[in-house]
């Protein structure tokens, strides 16, 4: 028998190390050391109700466990095998205590649809996709369906682009299939731009071949048999993988002429993305594949009427085509049965920033935040405070506390002015300045904006500028108002999305955390402690034992002391590089 | 922006010319071309911008402004042991600015410039999705994770002593 | 990997469609058709579970390295070699393949660990030291290890009519 | 038909009309920055860029540029609502705010798109401060380029890379940084700029101007021991009205003629002259080609290409210097004029060529750097000391106190002002083509024209063609403008798909009424077609049409030159052109 205790920083933060020390102690006790093992494990992800006990084999599941609770379990559980009732977990719906955690709702909380196959199969190794049903939809939709009932399956599972402007799918396939043309083009977008967001590379890395199932098939649909992937050349990994897995198809007959005797051809080629951001914009991107600069031009005409090369184009995302073979093998009326009402399915996010389960997660469409983050991601890192949540990157915006339980899907999220964006979501604590935060997103667009629109070109730097003269505690309140009407004008005048939402960071956190920019403009304060221009350090006389620490780690030789004596910072030298604030064990150096 | 004065080999103009005859010298393929001309010299001089005009008929003017406009190309030579900072939004906020910062204190230069020795210089660059391990460091095809200040000064001294 | 490939093929798949050039890259044919790709499948399906059995009626062991790009980078590719190396030196029979991302980021380098009857474990944060412990304590002794990473998600579920 | 609502008003227009047009339709002037439509010229610069032109379309989330949005049926359109006004303004102010306050001092002050849109904006402060994007100025002979003046309208790249396809400027960098420049950044004369200066013509600032060279011709002025001669391009005579209010094809000359005087021209003389000159060499070259190709001479080669214009002798030049034996050895008239001038005239009136400056008033900003050509000068000293443009000469006679419209008309001084209708017709696209045709046929058949005009090789169209029965023989005549239509033809002679047997080609749109000179048409062509009927009316006017009937021409060539084509002719009146390709990467 094995106990599994969690280990992770949430639960230690609620003292499961003693509880861990006090098992082992009963167990010793009672003589079953060498039966019953106790092992630490990571987060389960569940931080809220713990520390976490879980007993294996039979996957009864302890939560809020205390470590005066160690005895009553092993004399419980492990001696007389009996369940301990009031340590069970309560499903928050029905009331009924659960005891095995396999019947959690908890676990049922992601459903991995797009990573259906990442982490389980060998992504070079094209027998372990066929086996998991690999190329079995395309093979289906060429052989049994018409590319309009192929179109309308797909427009009745109500999949939307993954790629942040959530069109629908099967409609812009539709508007794409209704063009006549010489030729079309299928074109992936792997040219996954946005900072904290990786979804993309770990589905190409992990299952490319299902991407490529997906290509075939909106060929298909379309009558396009060309396909492009548009990849950052960043991405060495995912691009080897793709090539073998290239290979591998045409070497089936998966790819290239008269496949699996449809009579259908199709093909793909790699086209690499050369490190611009804009490019995920899919004019901009269109352009580069044609060997231009990157730079949008108008819609309409989409590129759906016109595209690639004039053509007829469907550029969809990594995680969109990851979904498509699913929905015509589970059927249409499957996956609209997951998630909100005009939001189907379910969206990977990659979870980032200030949160303990660094990761991938996908979940279905509407879940909340709070669940997202407390109960899959494990909550706040060293048992911070939650202060925002990031989404959408730099179009998004910033939420707070107050949209925790904000159902997660396209429309929600744009109401509370973020985005879906491509799913990047980076958590913030107490120590993050939303401010800075703000400068951070806006330094990102002005160094990632094209320059063809005057808004976007000077107005973002513009907004940049305002944002660090408030960092610096040079604003004024005239400043707050010419930064909200910048921010308006740039969203309502740029020619495409990237300056269109490149204000929400802004505007998200002016209407969230409008009290921080005021201290930082009429008490030229940083309440979290960043804006280096607004803080100093200083060294508090009582705690300072004069070990010396700090002065040895100045890299600018600020901090004068003798040994055991009080030190002090010069603060004209001081470059407030925090060092001293991390060296000292003795909580002496402070941020005033 | 200026540029390296070099002067090209024959057998490289060559070698340029057969990229550029595999892509069938045509002119949408500028990008491709490009990314390979500069895994072969490490950058993209005016000289080798040229050639590549010149095979692809297209102007000088226009492959500058391709090069110019993204940021994966660069017309200096880097550094033997190029460093990256990753500066997206999950390194940022578990401190890359301060990696970045103790980088450009050690080696004096700042970013986007080499080391009077050439061998190191340093760049930032936009997540490379090792979100996991923020912040991330690159030193040429090595990827460091979890760096913190301290740990600057060791992946330096790999270096250091690799020569 | 092309001997990794050649490695991993034959031991699991031994394929009797499958021939080798003289690159040891196998040599593929064609699918022609929708009923052709459903019989490879089954074969394939067939295999798999066989191959999981290995000759012993209980199984082999699997062991599923996550090689993506944080992966990599955090040195699970050192831990697949070890551990190919090692559970062959320590004549265990195993299985190790390398797969995609596994999502636990935080965690890398991550394994999966299937013993024969049992639900697959994960484990996280796996150098070299703690592959070790891994082979020692979990694969010869089915002693849990710390370092698990409880598995949190559902993934969809087969098709009723296959 | 689409119908819809713009400021409460209900317009019809057809389908793929945008927003902007509609309202035209309405006498709604919607501003814009950075779109351009040259009509006939067929030429629409349509980025999207500026986003000056933004309007508010009901239940569109954003503003839309009215000069890419198409309309469509029930569509309610707001041109100056709050909202609009707000962000055009706004829009406006972040343009100036990276963009030099030295309004005063610049070139383009009184002629700027951006100066004229601030006042109409009432733009009183910009409360958006910040970095200022800064380059260094490029002094080329002809183009300044000054980039901090640069509001990215990219209407120069279009100029020269779709209609010229002359390929120097490209949109470089991104951005804030992002700017329009030549390779590397590299300054305009190490670049292969023909310096057409349809660049300068477009831009809406002060970031693309001509090289000034009117200080330098008021201190020569100045100077008694200086022979001052001008000489006046027929184009100008047909805009130069324009800079003082006139309407647009008013004819000029007489009063250019006394403004010349009036500014301290010792001979104001007519570039007709010595267009009517070229004709005579031009067209004898032609004629013996076409002679000894009809006889079979396999060594001839046609067509022949004509070799006026400065900015095409830099276009072949530059990228078919292969094919620099096809077109004419005859010098441009500009230079047959300066050589003429400082031998022939110098003799006549006894000056030292040292002692005579030879300035030229040019539509064109290429003859600044054609002046400049080391093989048209003798001994340093160049055949024009140099030209000024349209727009210059405008300037100095506003600047020398002179009311324009009530000066009196005058005539051009003898001899070298001269000429007939042939040479006025240089002007314009076709023109120096239908000249020689003129007197090529006459020479020829020896027989007299009956019709003077001939339409066929008129119009606007980029490339025109036409045939000419020269007495049983047809002769097939090219016709193009603009260097990107040139390239075509070029191309066509190269695959050996060509089977004509002379070819006109002007850089600029319209030939020279459009040159990169003139006074600036802010993106109306109909100006530079009303200049073009100008010329065309001026020629018409005149009592002698064709160029062999010039007297004063026949008296240079019974007293100087001899006959066409002679030795002195040779060397005085014709060239001969380089190879000016970028050698290959400089090797080891």
């Amino acid at each position: 028998m094995h106990m599994l205790v969690c280990g992770g920083t949430g639960c230690r933060a609620s003292a499961s190390d003693m509880l861990f020390d006090n098992l082992k102690k009963e167990l010793q006790e009672q003589g079953l050391q060498d039966e019953v093992q106790v092992v630490t494990t990571g987060c389960f992800g569940f931080c809220e109700k713990g520390p976490i006990v879980k007993m294996i084999p039979d996957n009864t599941f302890y939560v809020s466990v205390e470590p005066g609770d160690a005895k009553e379990i092993v004399a419980e559980h492990v001696v007389k095998g009996r369940r301990v009732e009031r340590l069970l977990y309560v499903d928050p719906v029905n009331k009924k205590q659960i005891a095995d955690s396999k019947g959690m709702g908890f676990y049922k909380k992601q459903i991995r649809i797009a990573l259906r196959n990442c982490g389980l199969i060998d992504p070079e190794n094209i027998y372990e996709y066929l086996a998991a049903d690999g190329y079995e939809a395309m093979g289906k939709v060429l052989t049994e369906m018409t590319p309009e009932d192929a179109i309308q399956e797909m427009i009745d599972s109500g999949l939307r682009g993954r790629g942040g402007g959530g069109f629908p799918t099967g409609v812009k396939w539709q508007i794409a299939s209704k063009v006549s043309a010489d030729q079309k083009y299928v074109v992936c977008n792997a040219d996954e731009g946005d900072p904290g967001a990786f979804m993309d590379r770990s589905i190409l890395e992990g299952d490319p071949h299902s991407v490529l199932e997906a290509m075939v098939i909106n060929g298909y649909c379309i009558g396009a048999t060309n396909g492009l992937i548009y990849i950052r050349a960043e991405y060495p990994l995912a691009i080897n993988r793709l090539k073998i897995a290239i290979k591998q198809a045409r070497e089936y007959g998966l790819l290239g002429k008269d496949i699996l005797g449809s009579g259908f051809d199709f093909d793909v080629e790699i086209r690499y993305g050369a490190g611009a951001f804009v490019c995920g914009e899919e004019t901009a991107l269109i352009h580069s594949m044609e060997g231009e600069r990157g730079e949008p031009t108008f819609k309409p005409p989409f590129p759906a009427q016109s595209g690639y090369l004039g053509k007829p184009t469907n550029v969809n995302n990594v995680e969109t085509f990851a979904n498509v073979p699913v929905i015509y093998n589970k059927c249409a009326k499957w996956f609209a049965g997951i998630g909100t009402e005009k939001s189907k399915g379910t969206k990977v996010f990659a979870l980032a920033g200030k949160i303990n389960n660094v990761g991938l997660i996908e979940v279905p469409m509407g879940i909340t935040l709070r669940e997202v983050i407390f109960e899959i991601g494990g909550g706040i890192k060293d048992g911070k405070k939650f202060k925002a949540v990031q989404t959408g990157g730099p179009s998004g915006g910033c939420l707070t506390e107050k949209h925790l339980d904000t159902p997660i899907d396209f429309d929600n999220l744009l109401a509370v002015g973020s985005m879906m964006g491509s799913g990047g979501m980076i958590v913030m604590d107490e120590d993050d300045c939303m401010v800075a935060v703000a400068k951070f997103y806006l330094d990102f667009t002005v160094e990632e904006s094209c320059g063809k629109c005057s808004p976007c070109r000077i107005g973002n730097k513009r907004l940049y500028e305002l944002l660090e003269k408030i960092t610096k505690g040079q604003a004024d309140k005239e400043d707050l108002d010419n930064l909200r009407n910048l921010c308006m004008v740039i969203r309502d005048t740029s020619l495409c999305g990237l300056g269109q939402t490149s204000p929400n960071p802004v505007l998200s956190t002016m209407d969230n955390f409008m009290a921080e920019y005021i201290a930082h403009v009429e008490d030229d304060r940083c309440p979290s402690g960043v804006c280096k221009d607004l803080i100093r350090y200083e060294i508090i006389p009582e705690n300072c034992v004069g070990c010396t620490a700090c002065a040895r780690n100045c890299p600018v030789n600020c901090i004068a002391g003798e040994r055991k004596q009080l030190h002090t910072i010069d603060q004209s030298l001081c470059i407030k590089c925090g060092a001293c604030l991390e060296k000292c064990k003795f909580n002496a150096v402070a941020i005033i | 922006m200026t540029s390296i004065k070099l002067k090209l080999k024959e057998s490289e103009v060559q070698q340029l010319r057969e990229v550029a005859k595999s892509f069938n010298n045509a002119p949408g393929e500028l990008i491709n071309v490009l990314h390979r001309a500069q895994e072969i010299f490490g950058y993209l001089p005016a000289e080798v911008q040229e050639v590549v005009a010149q095979e692809l008929n297209v102007s000088v003017a226009k492959v500058y402004g391709v090069v110019t406009f993204y940021s994966f190309f660069t017309m200096l030579p880097r550094g033997r042991y190029p460093i990256s900072v990753c500066t997206g939004t999950a390194c940022y906020v578990r401190g890359a600015e301060k990696v970045l910062d103790e980088f450009k204190r050690i080696l004096k230069v700042p970013v986007g410039e080499t080391t009077a020795d050439g061998k190191f210089s340093i760049t930032c660059l936009r997540c490379v999705g090792a979100c996991g391990l923020a912040p991330v460091v690159m030193v040429g095809d090595k990827t460091y994770g979890r760096v913190t200040t301290d740990g600057v000064k060791d992946i330096l001294k790999e270096y250091e002593e690799a020569e | 990997m092309k001997t990794w490939w050649k490695q991993i093929l034959e031991k699991i798949y031994n394929f009797s469609s499958v021939n080798y050039n003289q690159m040891g890259e196998p040599i593929m044919t064609k699918i022609k058709s929708l009923a052709d790709l459903k019989k490879i499948k089954g074969d394939l399906q067939s295999k798999i579970a066989l191959r999981e059995k290995s000759d012993k009626p209980e199984g082999r062991v699997i062991v599923k390295v996550a090689m993506a790009t944080c992966g990599i980078a955090s040195g699970s590719k050192d831990v697949m070699e070890y551990l190919v190396d090692e559970l062959d030196k320590r004549n265990i029979d195993a299985i190790v393949s390398q797969t995609g991302c596994m999502g636990y980021c935080y965690a890398e380098p991550t394994i999966e660990v299937t013993l024969p009857g049992n639900e697959p474990v994960v484990y996280g944060y796996v150098d070299l030291k703690k592959a070790d412990e891994i082979i020692e304590k979990y694969i010869r002794n089915q002693e849990l290890v710390d370092g698990i990473i409880p598995v949190n998600y559902q993934t969809i579920e087969k098709d009723k009519e296959d | 038909m689409i119908k819809l609502t713009i400021d409460n008003r209900t317009v019809e227009v057809e389908k793929g009309t945008t927003i902007y047009h509609a309202a035209k339709k309405l006498d709604i002037d919607i501003p814009t920055l950075c779109y351009m439509n040259l009509g006939d010229l067929k030429i629409e610069h349509k980025p999207g860029g500026c986003r000056v032109c933004v309007v508010e379309v009901e239940g569109r989330r954003n503003l839309a540029p009215a000069c890419a949005t198409e309309c469509f049926e029930g569509m309610v359109v707001q041109t100056h609502s709050i909202r609009v006004l707000n962000a055009r303004k706004t829009v406006l102010e972040l343009i100036l705010s990276d963009h030099p306050f030295d309004c005063l001092i610049c070139a383009k002050s009184g002629n700027c798109d951006l100066q004229d849109m601030a006042i109409k904006m009432g733009v009183r402060s910009i409360p958006y401060q910040g970095e200022k994007s800064t380059y260094k100025p490029d002094f080329s002979p002809a183009i300044i380029r000054d980039m901090d003046k640069c509001i990215m309208c990219r209407r120069c790249e279009t100029m020269c890379n779709d209609f010229q396809t002359v390929g120097v400027l490209s949109g470089v960098n991104r951005g804030f940084e992002a700017v329009v420049a030549p390779a590397f950044e590299r300054d305009l004369d190490h670049s292969e700029c023909t310096y057409c200066g349809q660049c300068v013509a477009v831009c809406p600032t002060g970031a693309l101007t001509e090289v000034d060279h009117t200080t330098q011709l008021i201190r020569d002025l100045a100077d008694p021991a200086k022979k001052m001669v001008v000489q006046t391009a027929p184009a100008v005579r047909a805009a130069l009205g324009e800079a003082f209010e006139m309407e647009p094809g008013s004819l000029v000359t007489g009063k250019m003629v006394a403004a010349l005087r009036r500014l301290g021209f010792d001979y104001v003389f007519d570039t007709d002259f010595a267009a009517d000159l070229t004709i005579m060499e031009e067209g004898t070259e032609l004629l013996d080609r076409l002679t000894r190709f009809l006889d079979g001479d396999k060594k001839v080669k046609l067509p022949m290409l004509t070799s006026c214009c400065p900015g095409w002798v830099n276009f072949f030049e530059y990228h078919f210097p292969d094919m620099r034996d096809i077109p004419s050895t005859a010098r441009s008239p500009q230079q047959m004029f300066g050589s003429i001038a400082k031998s022939y005239f110098a003799d006549q009136i006894n000056t030292k060529r040292e002692d005579m400056v030879v300035v030229s008033v040019m539509p064109c900003v290429a003859k600044k750097y054609e002046c400049t050509r080391e093989e048209f000068s003798v001994n340093g000293n160049p055949d024009v000391d140099y030209s000024i443009s349209t727009r210059e000469l405008a300037m100095l006679i506003k600047r020398s106190n002179m009311d324009f419209n009530r000066l009196p008309e005058e005539d051009f001084d003898q001899p070298m002002g001269e000429s007939t209708g042939a040479a006025v017709i240089f002007g314009t696209t076709g023109g120096v083509i239908e000249a020689a045709v003129r007197s090529a046929y006459e020479i020829h058949t020896g027989k007299t024209l009956k019709k003077i005009d001939f339409e066929q090789l008129r119009g606007i169209d980029g490339i025109r063609s036409a045939s000419v029965d020269f007495d049983g023989i047809e002769i097939n005549i090219g016709i193009a403008h603009g260097l990107g239509h040139a390239r075509k033809l070029l191309e066509d002679i190269k695959a050996g798909r060509s089977d004509y047997h002379a070819i006109e080609i002007m850089a600029c749109p319209g030939g020279c009424v459009g040159g990169g000179g003139q006074p600036l048409h802010h993106g109306n062509p109909a100006i530079i077609k009303a200049r073009q009927k100008a010329i065309y009316r001026e020629d018409a006017g005149k009592p002698i049409r064709k160029s062999h009937e010039n007297p004063a021409i026949i008296k240079l060539y019974e007293d100087f030159l001899g006959k066409p084509m002679s030795e002195k002719a040779h060397h005085l009146l014709h060239t001969h052109y380089f190879d000016k390709k970028q050698k290959d990467v400089l090797l080891d």
